[in-house]
C-alpha cells in the first residue's frame, strides 16, 4: 500500500521530458507495480540503484524482496533467475557492462534459451537479461562491447535494443510481459538522452521495427546506440547533399522485422545496414544477406555495412576512429550511390 | 620432470603400489596442512573410516549413530528394499534396451540405488529435486514412471513429465548449470515465505556428482545459498570416478569439507547405505524447511557400471575396484538384515522378483513401440510466442518434406544420403 | 629418447588410409614430436584417450607431463592453458562435446582471444581449443552443436574446420604451429569417415578454402561435417541431372579465404551455401553478404542459404530432418538455377 | 515476507544496529554450525579480533607471532614506509589528474598500501605476479613506474609494460580469470621443474578481491591449484567492499576459512599492517616455493577512497566506517613506530616528502604530455601471424582516414559527429 502511494506519487506525468535511463527508471517501475512476480536482480541494483543508476530507488520503493543485490557472478545471477522463474517469478537481470555478460552465457546459451523448448512448454522463462552496450563513453577494456550477434545466432532467445527514451520505456516493459526470455539492450552512451514521453500515445508490438524518417535515396538500417548517429547522418545529407535517407531503426534484432526494410528497399534500391558491432558473422551480414536475396531484382547497388572493425574494442583514445560516425555514414551513402 | 598429474595419488586406486614422488607438493605443518599420508588417507576416507555416517553395515547389522538414529518400521525397510530391487531391474533392462538398439545411450545408476532411493524417500511432496541425468533412482520416488525416462535415451524426447507437479525438474546434462537453479528455486520458496516449520515447509534438492563439484557453478550455486540462507540440500553424490577421472582429480580432501568454507554444514554419508542416506538426508531436508539451509551431503557410493552405454571402464579401472565395491552393495545388506532379523517371508522377496520382472517388460514393451516424432517437432515450442521466423521455416520445412512423400518415386526421394 | 623410438615405430608409413580420428591422433604425435612445448590436455584425454579417442595412446607415449586429464571444469581449462601459454608452453585443449564450451566461453572471448592485443603483442596465445561439434550421431542434448558462428564473431581469434582426414592431420599440425589462439572444429559424425593420406604430398597452409571439385552449374560454398553430404549431392546432380557443381570447402572460418568462392561465382553465377548451424547471424549469412557484395554484378540468383534451423538442436529422432542433407541441398540447387 | 538480503547482517556495518530476523536461517550446532551471533562475529573478525596475523599494532606497537615471526631492519622498515608513502601519493596524483579530466577513470588503492606493499616486497625476482587492476602498490615493487599505468586510465593503451620481464602481467579487469592465468602459469612452473627450493625455486602469486571471490573462476583456480600442487599464492585483498556490495554479500564466514575446503592452507593477515602482511606472504611462497603450495591468505584491509573515480559511496555506506578504519591507517602505524623506537630522524621523512612531491610532479607531467594513438593502433597486434581481413580493413580505413586529412575544408569533414 505504501509502495502503491510512494509510487503513484512518482508516477509520470501525462507528458515529459526524460532521458534514457529514467524512461527504463519509470518503466521497470511500471513493470514492478503490474505486476508482483516481477524482481530486480544484479550487481549494484539494490542501495546503489546500478551504476548507471537505471535502478535508482526501486529497493527503497519495493522492498528488498523484490529488489536485491546479488554476490558477484554472472553465472550465479542468470542461473539463479531460471531457478526463480522456475518457481513462478519474472526475474530482471542487470548485467554491469557488456564484457561482463560471458560469464553467463552458458547459462543463458545453454539453459535460459533451451528450458522452453526442453520442456515443450511445460517451463516458460520469462526472464530479461538487460545489458548496457556500446563504446564511445571512454571507458577501459570489457565497458564497450557489443554482444548482440551472439544472442541473435541463439535459438530460444528473443533480442532486442532500444535507442531512445521513449521506446525504452515502453520496450523495457513489454520485455518483461513477454513470456520468453529477452536479452535487452540498452545503448549506455544515449543513456543521458532526452525526449518527450506521452503516455496517451500507445507504443508499438515490441517484435517490430520502425521506420524513423522516410526517404527515396536509400534505406539506411540501424539499432541501439547507432540509430542517433544515422539520423544525423541522414539529417545531414538532407542539408549539405539534398539526399532523401529512409531510415529504420531495427529495435528488435531476434527475431528480425525486416518486412519494413525489405518494402523499403524495393522502393529506394538501395541499403546500408549500420552497427557499431564487429561486422564478421554479424547481425548486420544476416540483415544483408536477407535482403539481397528478398530484394535481389531490386537492388541497385550492393548492400554495404558500415560496422565496427573485426579487432578487440580498442583503447578510448581510439574508439572516435573505430565507432562508425555520421562521416562513416556519408561515405556509405556517396559509395552506394555510386552504383 | 615432475608428474604434474600426481600421478601416484590419482594412479593409486587403478595402477598398484602408489610412488610418492611428486607428493611432496602436500606436505605440510600444523595450521591446516595435509602429509602426502593424510592426503591418500583423505581420499580413502570418502569411501569409508571414520566420519561417515553408517546405520547398515555392508554385512546386513544395523549400528548406531548419536545425531542420525532412525527408527523404521519393518513394513518401511521393506519398501525401501522394494524400490532399490525395482529400479535396479529397471536400470538393467534400460541397458539392455540400449544394448540392442533400442535406445541410442542409457546411463546406468547401478550402485547407487541407496543413495537415491534413500535421498528420494527423504523428499515431502512439497519439495522440489533438481537432477543431474542418473537420478533413475529419485525419480521413481518422485512417482515418475521408468517408462517416462526412455524418450531422453531414445531421442524422441529431451524429459517427458511435468517438472512442476512431479516435484522434479528435467534432467540437466550441462555439469552443476542445476546447482544454481536449484539455489534460485530455494530463494524463491523462501521468499514466498515457505519456510519455517521442518514438515509444513519446502526445501530444495539438487543432485550432482563429484566431478561436477569442479564447475564453477557449483560454487557460486553454494555462495548464493549460504548467502541467502536457501533451503536447499546439496546432494553430491559421489561415485568415485567421473568418467575416466578419479576423484583425487577432484580434489584433495573429502568433499564434505567444501561446505566449512562456506559456512554451512557438510556431512559425510555411506551412500550405499539407504537407512543412513535416508536419515541424514531428512535430517537436512528439515533444517532446510525450518530456515536453517543450505546443507551439503556427500553421498560416497560407487559407480558399478560403465558411467554410460557409450564408455568403457576398462581402459582406466581394474576391476578389482569393482569386486571390492561388490562387497558393499546397497542391495544386498538390506536383503541380509531383512532375512537375518527375520523381517521378511521368502514370498516376500519372490513377490519383489516377479514385479521386477514384470517392470522390465514393461518397459520393453513401452520402449519399442515408441513413435517417433514428425518433422513439426523441430519447430515446436521454441518460443512461448511464437517467433515468425521460426514458423515460417516450419512452413516451408513441411512444405518441403510433404512433396517427398507425394513423390515418393522421385529420383531425389528422400534417404539416398548417408 | 625413448619416446622418440616408440613413436618413430608409430610413425605414419609414406602412404597409408587413415581415419579422420586417426589424422587427427597422428598429427597430434607430430607436433608433439616436433616441439616438446606441446602440450594436450582436457576432460579423459590421458588414460582413456578422450571420449572419441583423438588422444588415443599419447600419455602413454609422451608422459603425463605433456598429456594430462584435468578436474572437470572448461573454465579451468581453458583459463589455465592461458596461463600455460603466457609461461611458454603450447596447449591443446580438447573440450569433450560443442554444447560444452561454453563455460569457458567467458576465458576464450575475454582473455584468448584478447591478450596478444591488450598486451601489443608482448603475449602470444598459441593455444588449440579442440571442439567435436555438428549432429547426426544421435545423442542426447547439448551433444550436437555448431557453435562455429561465436567465435568467427570474435576478432582474436582464428577458427578452422576440417572436413577429412587428410586434412585432419596436416591442419591440427598447422594449427598447432600457429602462434594465434585457433579454434579447430572437428566433424565428429565423420571421424570414421577414412581417406588415404600420403606424406609426400604437401598441405594447402592452413588458412586457406579448397575447391574440391570444379563445376560450371553453380557454385556450393561449405565446410566441415556438411562437404561430405555437399559431394555427394554434386555426384547426384551431375549423376541425375547433369548438373556440374562447383564445391569449395571453406576450411578456415575466420579469417575466411572467399577469393576462391569469388572466382567461381564470377563464372557460375549461383552460390549455395551450406551448413548444418542455425542460420540467423551466422557464417553462412556472412558469407551470403560478401559474396553479394562482391559478386553484385556476376550473380544471376540471390545467394541460397541452406542451414539447420533457428531452433535448438532437436531430439536425436528428429536429426535426420533437421540436418541440411542431400535432398535439401539439391532443392536449393533447382531454386537457385530456377531464377 | 523475510527479506531475501539478509538485510540486518548485511546492512550492519552501513545501517547502525542490526536487527536479527531471518538469520535464523544460519543457527547451526556443533558440526560445522554457526549462529547468528557467530556469523556477526565471523564477519567483524575479518578486520579485527582473534585468529588474525599481526605483528604491528595500529598504535604501532611490535607484537609478535608464534609462527610469523620477523627480524627487520630499521632500514628495511624505512623503505616499506617509504614505498607506502611514495605509492599513496602518486595514487592521489592520479585520482587528481582524474578529476581534471586528464584520465578517464582511475582506481584508487587509497588504504591498501600495507598489503600491496607487503605482498610486493615478499616477492622475489624470479617470481610471477597476477594483478586485478587496483594493484599500483605491487606494481612498484616489481620496478614499474607509475607513469606506466596511466595510459590504461587515460585511455592510450591496455597496458603498457612487459609482462614477463617485470614478472607482473597485465591488469586483468574481468573479476577472478587471472586466478586461473594464474594457476597455469604456476603448473609451468611445476612442469619445468623450478619447484624445490624455497630460494632458489619459483611461484606465483595471484591478486584478486573479497567480491571476486565469488566467481566460478576463483573456485576452478583452487581446485586446480590443489590437484596439481601449482605453486600459486591467492592473495585476496578483503578491502571489505565489492563496489557497494559489503562483505556478507559474498560469504557468511572469514574467506580464508575456503582453502580448508580443499585442502590447502589458509591464513588471515592485518592487510593494513605491512609487517605481517610481508611476513605471512614470505612464508606463503616459500612454502610454494618449496612446492608446498597452493596458499590462501585473506589480507584484512579496507577501500578508503571510492570504488573507482565513477563511484560514490556516499550512497552505500557511512563516513563512521571511515573515520573507524582511519584509526588503522597502514602509513601511519609505521611512521609512530618509527618515530617512537626512534629509527628514523625528521630529516628522513622530510626527504621522503620532498620523494613523493617530485614523483607526484613527474606523474603529472608525463600525463598531460602523453601522446594519443594514431587510427593504425586499432589494427595493431591484434594477430600474432597477420590476417588479411583485418589487414585489409586497415588500409581501407586509413586511406579514408587520410582522405579528410586531405579534405579539411570538406564539408564532410571530422567532428561534425556528437
Ligand atoms: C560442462 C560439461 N562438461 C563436460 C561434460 C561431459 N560429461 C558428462 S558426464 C561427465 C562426468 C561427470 O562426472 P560426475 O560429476 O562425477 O557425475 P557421474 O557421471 O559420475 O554421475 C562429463 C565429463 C558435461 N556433461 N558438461
Ligand atoms: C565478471 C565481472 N563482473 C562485473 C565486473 C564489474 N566490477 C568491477 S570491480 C567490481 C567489484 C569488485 O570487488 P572486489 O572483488 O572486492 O575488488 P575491489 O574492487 O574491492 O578491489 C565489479 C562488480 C567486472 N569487472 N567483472
Ligand atoms: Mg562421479
Ligand atoms: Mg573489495
Amino acid at each position: 500500500m505504501s509502495v502503491m502511494t510512494q509510487v503513484s506519487e512518482r508516477a509520470p506525468a501525462v507528458t515529459q521530458t526524460i532521458t534514457l535511463a529514467k524512461g527504463l527508471n519509470q518503466g521497470l517501475r511500471a513493470a514492478m507495480e503490474a505486476d508482483p512476480k516481477v524482481i530486480v536482480m544484479g550487481e549494484d541494483v539494490g542501495r546503489l540503484g546500478g551504476v548507471f543508476r537505471i535502478t535508482d530507488g526501486l529497493q527503497k520503493d519495493f522492498g528488498e524482496q523484490r529488489v536485491f543485490d546479488t554476490p558477484l557472478g554472472e553465472s550465479g545471477i542468470i542461473g539463479t533467475a531460471v531457478g526463480l522463474a522456475v518457481r513462478g517469478y519474472r526475474p530482471v537481470c542487470e548485467i554491469q557492462f557488456d564484457g561482463f555478460v560471458f560469464p553467463g552465457f552458458d547459462q543463458i546459451v545453454s539453459q535460459l534459451a533451451k528450458l522452453h523448448y526442453r520442456s515443450q512448454g511445460k517451463l516458460r522463462m520469462p526472464v530479461v537479461v538487460r545489458i548496457p552496450h556500446g563504446g564511445g563513453i571512454g571507458a577501459v577494456e570489457h565497458h564497450s562491447e557489443s554482444p548482440e550477434s551472439y544472442f541473435a545466432h541463439t535459438p530460444g532467445l528473443k533480442v532486442v535494443a532500444c535507442s531512445n527514451p521513449v521506446d525504452a520505456y515502453w520496450m523495457i516493459q513489454q520485455a518483461i510481459a513477454c513470456d520468453d526470455p529477452v536479452i535487452f539492450f540498452e545503448p549506455k552512451r544515449r543513456y543521458w538522452d532526452k525526449a518527450s514521453l506521452d503516455l496517451a500515445t500507445a507504443p508499438l508490438p515490441l517484435f517490430s521495427s520502425r521506420v524513423l524518417r522516410s526517404g527515396t535515396t536509400a534505406t539506411v538500417a540501424t539499432y541501439g546506440p547507432m540509430v542517433r548517429t544515422v539520423l544525423d547522418a541522414a539529417a545531414a545529407a538532407e542539408q549539405d547533399d539534398g539526399h532523401a535517407l529512409e531510415v529504420i531503426d531495427l529495435r528488435t534484432l531476434s527475431p528480425l522485422d525486416l518486412a519494413p526494410v525489405f518494402d523499403s528497399v524495393r522502393r529506394t534500391g538501395r541499403l546500408i545496414c549500420v552497427s557499431e558491432a564487429p561486422g564478421a558473422a554479424s547481425l548486420t551480414a544476416e540483415v544483408a544477406a536477407q535482403v539481397s536475396q528478398e530484394c535481389f531484382y531490386s537492388l541497385e547497388a550492393p548492400v554495404l555495412q558500415v560496422t565496427g572493425f573485426d579487432t578487440p574494442y580498442p583503447p578510448a583514445k581510439c574508439e572516435e576512429d573505430y565507432l562508425p560516425d555520421l562521416d562513416r555514414v556519408l561515405d556509405a551513402v556517396d559509395r552506394v550511390l555510386a552504383y | 620432470m615432475p608428474s604434474l598429474n600426481r600421478a601416484s595419488a590419482r594412479s593409486s586406486p587403478v595402477a598398484g603400489p602408489p610412488t610418492m614422488g611428486p607428493i611432496v607438493g602436500t606436505v605440510m605443518d600444523d595450521d591446516g596442512h595435509h602429509t602426502p599420508q593424510q592426503v591418500i588417507a583423505g581420499l580413502r576416507a570418502t569411501s569409508e573410516g571414520e566420519g561417515l555416517v553408517q546405520l547398515l553395515t555392508p554385512e546386513g547389522e544395523l549400528v548406531t549413530h548419536p545425531q542420525f538414529d532412525l527408527t523404521i518400521s519393518p513394513a518401511e525397510l521393506r519398501s525401501l528394499y522394494r524400490d532399490m530391487v525395482l529400479v535396479r531391474r529397471a536400470d538393467r533392462e534400460a541397458n539392455a534396451l540400449q544394448r540392442q538398439g533400442q535406445l541410442g545411450l542409457w546411463v546406468p545408476l547401478l550402485g547407487q540405488e541407496a543413495a537415491q532411493i534413500g535421498a528420494g524417500r527423504a523428499l515431502a511432496p512439497q519439495d522440489m529435486a533438481f537432477p543431474s541425468y542418473r537420478e533413475h533412482g529419485v525419480a521413481w520416488c518422485r512417482g515418475i514412471d521408468p517408462t517416462e525416462l526412455l524418450g531422453i535415451f531414445r531421442g524422441t524426447d529431451q524429459g517427458s513429465w511435468d517438472p512442476i507437479s512431479t516435484g522434479f525438474q528435467l534432467y540437466t546434462i550441462v555439469l552443476a548449470n542445476q546447482c544454481l537453479h536449484a539455489t534460485g528455486y530455494a530463494m524463491g520458496q523462501r521468499l514466498d515465505g515457505r519456510i519455517g516449520d521442518p514438515e509444513s515447509g519446502e526445501a530444495t534438492i539438487c543432485f550432482f556428482g563429484d566431478g561436477a563439484t569442479s564447475q564453477g557453478d557449483v560454487h557460486e550455486g553454494f555462495v548464493w545459498a549460504a548467502v541467502y540462507d536457501a533451503p536447499v540440500v546439496f546432494f553430491c553424490q559421489n561415485n568415485q570416478w567421473a568418467i575416466s577421472a578419479p576423484l583425487d582429480l577432484q580434489t584433495r580432501v573429502p568433499l564434505y569439507r567444501r561446505a566449512l568454507g562456506y559456512g554451512f554444514p557438510g556431512i559425510r554419508v555411506d551412500g550405499n547405505d539407504v537407512l543412513a542416506t535416508l536419515a541424514v538426508t531428512r535430517w537436512a531436508l528439515r533444517e532446510c524447511r525450518s530456515g536453517n539451509g543450505p546443507v551439503l551431503i556427500e553421498a560416497c557410493t560407487y559407480r558399478m557400471d560403465a558411467h554410460t552405454t557409450s564408455d568403457d571402464p576398462t581402459r582406466y579401472r581394474l576391476t578389482s575396484e569393482l569386486e571390492e565395491w561388490k562387497l558393499k552393495d546397497p542391495l544386498e545388506r538390506v536383503r541380509v538384515h531383512l532375512v537375518r532379523a527375520g523381517l521378511a517371508e521368502p514370498q516376500f522377496f519372490q513377490g519383489v522378483t516377479v514385479e521386477a520382472d514384470e517392470l522390465a517388460a514393461r518397459l520393453r514393451d513401452y520402449c519399442i513401440s515408441m513413435p517417433a516424432p514428425g518433422p513439426e517437432r523441430i519447430f515446436s515450442k521454441v518460443y512461448a510466442e511464437p517467433s515468425p521466423s521460426v514458423e515460417a521455416q516450419r512452413e516451408e520445412f513441411l512444405a518441403y518434406h510433404t512433396s517427398f512423400a507425394d513423390a515418393a518415386t522421385n529420383s531425389n526421394s528422400r534417404g539416398r544420403d548417408h
